[in-house]
């Protein structure tokens, strides 16, 4: 039998697009703008999913995005929310957490054995014996989740703006829409948003059986298409706010980040089940979520049933319930007292039995608790909240409304520093202060009556106007006046429990009063022992019923409890749409597809890319990099060095400036020298090192470890403010790229393209020239770092492809060949030098690594000076010292960071640099050691990973025979 | 001695999309990535230009504004940028100073050769831009994407240009009127050029757009 | 996002700046004590507070002052460093 | 179902009593009063009690119990340091936790998943051996492997990290584990409880009194207690007690952040950290993903959440995991960690007398909760700090001893 109405006005549903579908193996057909579950109602399917502990049948409950207990998978995606995901033509749904299907779940067992599960129960069993915990456990996590995860889905890029306006609204309800409205006639820009298909909210579904709602959405509607300065987004939720009004807003495609200069929520309520036994059978739902079955999506809640509640929105729901045909066996209200004036006149009218002053005792279940069947109706005393079990009277229905009462949806004012207060005279939490430029407005806002929370949204606009420094006349909103919309404490205690508090988890009233037996009477420490509220609906139907029950517990007023803390998300939000396009921004140097086309392997150095070693056919790495290094001991290589930082001091106060920022000496540098460059922190680390040539008498070049390039030069930035020198910086790590051609051939091949005298003789080590190669003005330095004869040719960036293509052809008759950054690691080694980072760690000092030559104690002041100064009082506890392997080492190859152990089996130091070199014919590396064995010729012992200890001898670099001078000191 | 042209630091991701090349200011550029047809279609959508073959002229120090006036260049406000005949002169902030020829422009050149007295405390800044020129109906929603600030009309003003993050790296961004239409310019340290242009074509294309080659803008100049 | 108003460049988001630490007196490295020395380097005034801290704004290179309430994660002013009685 | 549970189902009563009394009005003096009613504060309670026979000590909580870092962290409990004190303190502290829900009585859900730090660079690879080899050194089971091992361990992380990163191998380490976090606290605080402990829930310290260099009391919410030792245990709170001494730390206070997925069946059995992606998750008993990130980037006290973290964190883990895309993020939350310069704790004796600090605790405070409160027990029992926390002392700073975590800069949850 279908529950589908005849045509509603406004419906959601495109009755000319049917859909066809499947749930849990039947046919089911539904329209376009149909939910999962608005479809399956329609169809007369009740029992759409399982409880999670208990594996209960659930039905709808809110049909507002927080009736989580419906989840299916159409086997490409899981846990899609049945109550508001679209249903599409094709969908192969089943319920998740179901064993065997939802009608047979074998799991429903579980309900039997409540009794045995009592709040907290998997902290109380299990761990003893400690052998058998994880079996237990084993059982435990596979009965937990819900869903299954696809590992299959595809990554789906989702794109993320960021949007800018004045105001933004959340919720388009008749309070946002008018606020909008208003904003928009003052000129604002005002992005409004609200998480529904179609804007509305309560004119929507809220009408008690009269069109006027209707046409005064119409209206309202009509209004916001006249106002270009209005961007309206449906479908669309604010996720959260973050500091200085920033609101995601997610969206089926993507989110935008809306920054806006001041934010109204209005975001109204969430409606709140009352509590009573057998809350949650299929076809028991709030009183909202029938309205919004009947209007939104024309389909019938139910046949016959009753209304529960205790407020006024009852009477509505009665009325709505009649207009669409269903029998309304009774309304059912908490309140001695009833309701009064014309809503409960027309209820009268249409001949409906009130009942004051009862409540439902229990709703009776179908078969396997598949539906409602009836309900025992009795005495209430709403003031001790008991239920006279002797007066029950049973009514006959297939569905209950439940009208008790409002939360408001204040995650986002929550979120933005919002301080609520209980309102007493709603019943509910309102904002009491809120943050700069933050607003609330209509029921979120303790505000009931249409008129009211459009005049609501009119003073929440005339406020942000004057945070922004407009003016704006004030507008005054009545105060609430009548009976509270929402009941101070809709429980009804039952001996049998399964009065549910919490649907996500499970959670029945005596969970509570049993969690705050045991000491968990604090709202924080309650929800972390009962986990109330920390389902998937975040608390959206179960924290406020919490809330009132520990405060009745405790015997305070619920502020006295407090609430607690919401965080974002509003609603659960999807990684793709959070993680959306990535950006990963990485560098190039100007001979990058160079190195591609001559089968460069690459590899990230900081935010570069750049050549490893270039492959070659059939070939190892390893073997390549031998290779690569070779050519550079026996002919000439050349690698791309464009990653090296470059900043130039400029300034009569250059010299003096690079005196105070490292440890060397600068003063007396002459124009055409290069000095080694070690820079320390204020504690004495080593952090970078590099050179600096004078090419000018107020001009430095200084180079920088390729990582260390924009921290670098934001420290001389940084100092150079403090110490007021007349200095100018500039980066040019990007405007010149360089390349180091190195190797006993480097002179012969680069005379070719240049005039100048590039000799030894003329142009000896750690010197500067500047010089025209292949016809391009280039800085050159004489570097030392991975061979005696090297230079660096540094090029402005866009001339570098040509000069290095230059150079590769006029080497190529002396076998010149590229390397990459692997090669040179292994030739700085040969050569003895020690990379920063590599050879040293966030802790080394100058003294560790035999760097004492490079720093001149006797300045007035360096960064790091003062520091080592005591540092030098203290014994080293580890040197890195050069070694070798034995000759002939054949045994297992020690790693870098394999440890060096003593004789008694401490720890003394480690390996940080090891390799084989063939022009060496030995295992060489740089190794901390006991600072008792560093004299050459020491032998110390490495711990390889097999446990084996491997000899090695401390030696002098450099490693490789030095055709003139000793080690660089 | 070489002879070639030099090279735009967009090359290496220009590659794979085979542009016809010309060489203009000395460097070689994209003249055209498709027939004049398709990237009129690109520029109408979200056209992306590599304009980095202008010449450029970047200066700071202790009397940079004096040092400009007395070679006749028209100082902007900081953050602001003129036109002075065929040139861009931008002031990055209060103290750097980026002059950009365009198709005509010949300031850099003087500038270039201009004495730089010791006295005056001005140094020249080495650049190596990757200049791109941006525009079409989909800009907006593209640095919606790329930025976290508003670049729109009433934000990025006439003269103003903003130093910012895009796509996560620092860029320059103006807005200039260009043959009567809206052009956005972004200047990026190129060795970040070939990332951005990648990241730009990537989300262009969704909407239509996509690259073209100098000779969208300048045709009448080549 | 948290905004943050750099002097010279606006109002920017902040994955623009690089937090630069607060500001602290160095003590004369020639007449401290070793014991002043080594409080000065690593100890740090870690109670929250309206403190003066260094920021850098990426884009644009510009080091600046900002006072800023650590509690409140609110910014009181922003300045160059030096130009403090300008602002 | 376990017979433990059978009596819930028979009585009519619930029979379970209150984990800890409700105290409101404090004593005028204690022998101990710990500042901070969080894992190590109750820790320390406890074993003061059990093992010293200390038992007349007050802790005083601001907020409830375990409410602060105790309850903001990703739970993981490891001791796969880089140097050997470390190794040896966390270590000592994972022989505890092994043993704590028997000793405790309560089922602290302590599951030992194993845990992977990958390495996508290979200086992070270095790095692993490094630390794996510490390990090994000490006696801990942690060591280098390849990414098909890590394939085996968790078939459904892409190795190539989407092209972005590449995952070049990892430190596994055996005894990696998760526990329930509230429960470590709850159980301590049961167990101090039932040894003659009073715990103060919303009882703020004021001040703290101290005369002559030696501590006499505390100023509280409650009114001034008299008191020789202060222990402050207080995460994301430390320099503002320590300011009440005047005692200088090199602690600053950043935020850190976590999130949470909704709930899944069971596909993720390890502990997996990424340094370079910045990203920890492993799959909570519940079925939740729990994911955590590095700090934030600047000093901040207060627990705001930031959307650029989770931003930042979701990329990362649709780098490893692409099919996660329409898997949803339910919470995030923050915490506020002590940092100090050398990622290690600051534990021990202070310069004034009576004044016991366990604090710096950045981001690897939960792993430590048994160890930590031990020790300060001995501490404070004995006024002597034992070996095995003296390269945790606060004067090392002064003395340029920093501990060589500081080598390893790496994410170190």
């Amino acid at each position: 039998m279908s529950m589908r109405l005849p045509k509603q006005n406004g419906e959601w549903i495109n009755r000319s697009k049917p859909v066809k579908f499947t749930f849990e193996g039947a046919n089911f057909e539904g329209y376009e703008g149909d939910t999962i579950s608005s479809a399956l109602w329609a169809g007369n399917e009740r029992i759409l999913g399982r409880s999670f502990k208990y594996h209960r049948p659930r039905g709808v409950l809110s049909l507002a995005n927080h009736d989580v207990n419906v989840m299916v998978t159409d086997t490409v995606d899981t846990n899609m929310r049945g109550d508001v995901v679209a249903v599409k033509a094709g969908m192969k749904l089943t319920a998740v957490n179901t064993e065997g299907g939802v009608r047979n779940d074998r799991s429903r067992y579980i309900d039997k054995m409540a009794k045995l599960l009592p709040v907290g129960f998997y902290y109380k069993a299990f761990h003893t014996p400690k052998s058998m915990f994880p079996f237990w456990e084993n059982i435990i996590r596979k009965a937990a989740g819900l869903g299954v995860v696809n590992f299959e889905y595809p990554r789906i890029l989702k794109r993320k703006t960021h949007r800018h306006c004045d105001l933004l609204i959340v919720g388009a309800g008749p309070t946002g829409l008018t606020a909008a409205i208003v904003a928009a006639k003052n000129g604002l820009e005002v992005v409004i948003v609200d998480e529904n298909a179609q804007a509305g909210g309560s004119l929507t579904y809220d009408r008690a059986g009269s069109p006027e709602p209707l046409s005064q959405l119409q209206e309202l509607m009509a209004e916001v298409a006249r106002h270009s300065n209005i961007t309206l987004m449906t479908g669309s939720y604010a996720a959260g706010y973050y500091t200085d009004h920033l609101v995601p807003i997610v969206r089926p495609d993507g989110i935008v980040k809306v920054r806006a200069r001041a934010v109204i929520v209005a975001s109204g309520v969430f409606e709140q089940p009352p509590v009573f036994r057998n809350n949650d059978l299929p076809g028991v739902m709030l009183g909202s979520a029938a309205q919004r079955l009947i209007y939104r999506y024309a389909v019938k809640p139910f046949n016959n049933g009753v209304v529960v509640t205790a407020n006024a929105h009852g009477y509505r729901v009665a009325l709505d319930l009649l207009q669409a045909g269903c029998k309304v066996s009774a309304v059912i209200d908490l309140r001695a007292n009833g309701e009064s004036g014309p809503l409960a006149a027309e209820v009268a009218r249409k001949g409906v039995a009130v009942r004051k002053g009862s409540c439902i005792y229990e709703v009776l279940p179908q078969a396997g608790n598949m539906g409602v069947r009836g309900v025992q109706v009795c005495n209430y005393d709403e003031e001790r909240a008991e239920a006279d079990a002797s007066s029950i009277e049973t009514i006959e229905c297939d569905g209950v409304a439940m009208c008790a009462g409002w939360a408001p949806a204040a995650a986002l004012l929550y979120q933005a520093g919002t301080a609520m207060r209980y309102d007493n005279e709603v019943h509910q939490f309102v904002p009491n202060r809120l943050p700069e430029g933050v607003f609330a407005a209509g029921k979120v806002n303790g505000v009931y009556k249409l008129e009211d929370r459009m005049h609501d949204g009119a003073r929440a606009v005339a406020e942000a106007m004057r945070h922004l420094g407009m003016d704006a006349p004030a507008v005054t909103v009545a105060a609430h006046a009548g009976a509270a919309p929402s009941h101070p404490y809709p429980v009804v205690p039952h001996p049998n429990a399964k009065n549910f508090v919490d649907f996500d988890e499970d959670l029945q009233v005596k969970d509570f009063i049993n969690a705050a037996k045991e000491g968990f009477d604090n709202i924080e420490l309650m929800k972390r022992f009962t986990t109330v509220g920390m389902g998937p609906s975040q608390g959206k139907h179960s924290n406020m019923n919490a809330i009132r029950i520990l405060a009745r517990i405790r015997g305070v007023a619920p502020e006295k409890i407090g609430t607690t803390t919401a965080r974002p998300f509003f609603h659960p939000t999807p990684i793709g749409h959070l993680g959306g396009r990535s950006f990963h921004p990485h560098r190039v140097t100007a001979m990058h597809s160079w190195h591609k086309a001559a089968g460069a392997v690459l590899s990230e150095g900081g935010v570069w890319v750049r050549p490893a070693y270039y492959a070659k056919p059939g070939m190892s790495a390893q073997d390549i990099v031998q290779d690569e290094a070779m050519s550079v001991r026996t002919s000439a290589g050349m690698i791309d060095a464009s990653t090296l930082g470059k900043i130039e001091i400029c300034g009569p106060d250059a010299s003096h400036f690079l005196e105070r920022f490292y440890t060397g000496s600068y003063g007396s540098q002459k124009v055409g020298e290069i000095r080694f460059a070690l820079l320390l922190d204020e504690a004495g680390v080593v952090v970078d090192d590099g050179v600096a040539a004078r090419i000018a008498d107020d001009k430095f070049y200084v180079s920088t470890n390729t990582a260390n390039a924009a921290p670098v030069y934001r420290e001389m930035q940084r100092w150079l403010q403090k110490w007021k020198l007349n200095v100018w910086l500039i980066n040019v790590t990007g405007a010149y790229a360089a390349m180091n051609l190195a190797g006993p051939n480097a002179c012969k091949i680069l005379s070719k393209l240049t005039s100048d005298d590039i000799s030894e003789k003329a142009f000896p080590a750690s010197h500067f020239m500047e010089a025209k190669v292949a016809g391009v003005t280039a800085r050159i330095l004489r570097v030392n770092f991975v061979a005696e004869q090297a230079y660096e040719i540094h090029v402005p960036a866009p001339q570098a492809r040509a000069v290095w293509e230059a150079i590769m052809e006029a080497g190529a008759q002396e076998g010149l060949r590229p390397f990459g950054t692997d090669a040179q690691r292994l030739l700085r080694l040969e050569m003895g030098n020690h990379l920063v980072s590599h050879d040293t760690d966030g802790l080394t000092n100058p003294f560790e690594i035999g760097a004492e030559w490079a720093l001149r104690m006797g300045k007035p002041f360096f960064v790091g000076q003062r520091s080592l100064k005591i540092i030098a009082k203290r014994s080293v506890t580890k040197r890195l010292v050069p070694y070798m392997l034995d000759e002939g080492y054949s045994g297992e190859m020690p790693q870098e960071c394999n440890l060096v152990i003593n004789a008694s089996g401490e720890i003394k130091g480690r390996v940080t640099s090891i390799a084989f070199s063939r022009s060496v014919g030995r295992v060489i590396g740089f190794a901390y050691v006991d600072p008792a064995d560093v004299a050459p010729g020491s032998r110390f012992q490495i711990r390889a990973d097999s446990g084996a200890m491997v000899n090695a001898t401390v030696v002098k670099t450099p490693f490789i025979k030095s055709s003139n001078e000793g080690d660089q000191a | 001695m070489t002879t070639a042209p030099q090279q735009t630091p967009v090359a290496s991701a220009q590659q794979r999309l085979s542009p016809k090349m010309t060489v203009a200011h000395g460097m070689e550029i994209p003249l055209e990535f498709s027939s004049a047809e398709i990237e009129h279609k690109r520029k109408v959508n979200l056209g992306v230009c590599d304009v980095s073959c202008f010449p450029r002229f970047g200066v700071k120090g202790r009397n940079v504004v004096q040092w400009l006036q007395e070679n006749k260049v028209d100082i902007p406000e900081p953050n602001s940028w003129v036109q002075q005949g065929e040139s861009l002169v931008l002031r990055l902030g209060n103290g750097e100073f980026l002059v950009e020829d365009q198709f005509e422009g010949k300031l850099c050149a003087a500038l270039d050769e201009a004495v730089m007295p010791e006295a005056y405390g001005v140094y020249k800044i080495r650049r190596n831009d990757a200049a791109l020129m941006l525009s079409g109906s989909h800009v907006q929603e593209l640095f919606s994407e790329i930025c976290a600030i508003d670049l729109r009309d009433g934000a990025l003003l006439p003269g103003k240009l903003v130093m910012t993050q895009m796509a996560g790296i620092s860029a320059t961004v103006l807005r200039q009127k260009f043959n009567g239409e809206d052009v956005f310019r972004i200047w990026c340290d190129g060795t970040y050029g070939s990332y951005l242009w990648d990241t730009l074509l990537e989300i262009a294309e969704e909407s239509g757009g996509g690259a073209v080659g100098l000779s969208c803008y300048y045709k009448e100049m080549l | 996002m948290k905004l943050l108003k750099c002097p010279v460049n606006g109002e920017r988001p902040l994955s623009e700046f690089v937090f630069g630490g607060e500001v602290r007196e160095m003590p004369d490295p020639n007449t401290c004590s070793d014991q002043e020395w080594a409080a000065y380097v690593h100890y740090r005034n870690g109670a929250p507070g309206m403190k003066k801290e260094w920021w850098y704004h990426g884009p644009s290179g510009t080091w600046f002052i900002a006072e800023r309430d650590t509690m409140l994660d609110e910014v009181a002013r922003t300045y160059l460093y030096g130009q403090e009685e300008k602002q | 179902m376990p017979l433990r549970l059978l009596k819930y189902a028979l009585s009519r009563e619930h029979p379970a009593p209150r984990f800890f009394r409700a105290c409101e009005k404090p004593k005028d003096s204690y022998d101990v009063v710990i500042i901070g009613g969080g894992g190590h504060g109750l820790a320390a309670a406890y074993y003061l009690a059990k093992d010293h026979g200390i038992t007349n000590v007050a802790v005083l909580e601001r907020g409830y119990i375990g409410g602060g870092n105790t309850g903001r962290n990703t739970t993981i409990v490891r001791s796969n340091y880089l140097t050997p004190e470390g190794v040896n303190f966390y270590n000592a502290s994972v022989k505890l936790f092994e043993d704590l829900s028997q000793d405790l009585n309560l089922n602290l859900f302590y599951s030992t998943r194993g845990h992977f730090t990958l390495a996508h660079t290979e200086s992070a690879m270095r790095t692993m051996r490094w630390r794996a080899e510490v390990n090994k050194h000490v006696g801990v089971e942690s060591y280098v492997v390849g990414p098909d091992e890590i394939s085996k361990a968790c078939p459904q992380l892409d190795i190539s990290c989407s092209g972005q990163a590449p995952i070049l191998g990892a430190l596994y380490h055996a005894p990696g584990s998760v526990a329930r976090h509230d429960a470590v606290a709850w159980g301590y605080a049961r167990g101090a409880d039932q040894r003659g402990v009073e715990i103060y829930q919303n009882t703020e310290v004021t001040g703290i009194d101290v005369q002559g260099g030696k501590v006499r009391g505390v100023h509280t919410s409650r009114g001034y207690i008299a008191t020789n030792k202060v222990l402050s245990a207080v995460a994301g709170f430390t320099p503002r007690v320590c300011k009440m001494v005047d005692v200088q730390t090199p602690i600053v206070i950043q935020p850190l952040q976590a999130c949470v997925s909704e709930p899944m069946k069971p596909w993720l059995d390890t502990i997996l950290v990424s340094g370079s992606l910045h990203v920890y998750v492993s799959q909570s008993s519940r079925g939740e993903l729990v994911m955590g990130s590095s700090l934030d980037p600047y000093e901040v006290h207060s627990t705001r959440s930031s959307l650029d973290f989770v931003e930042g964190l979701t990329s990362h883990i649709l780098d490893m995991f692409p099919f996660l895309s329409n898997v949803k993020i339910v919470r995030q939350w923050a915490g506020m960690a002590d940092i100090t310069p050398d990622f290690a704790p600051i534990m021990g004796k202070t310069p004034v007398d009576g004044f016991y600090l366990d604090a710096g605790w950045g981001t690897w405070g939960f792993k430590a909760t048994p160890i930590s409160g031990k020790s300060m027990a001995e501490t404070i029992a004995k006024d002597k700090a034992p070996e095995l926390i003296h390269s945790f002392r606060l004067s090392r700073f002064e003395e340029y001893e920093l501990t060589g975590e500081k080598g390893a800069a790496s994410v170190g949850h």
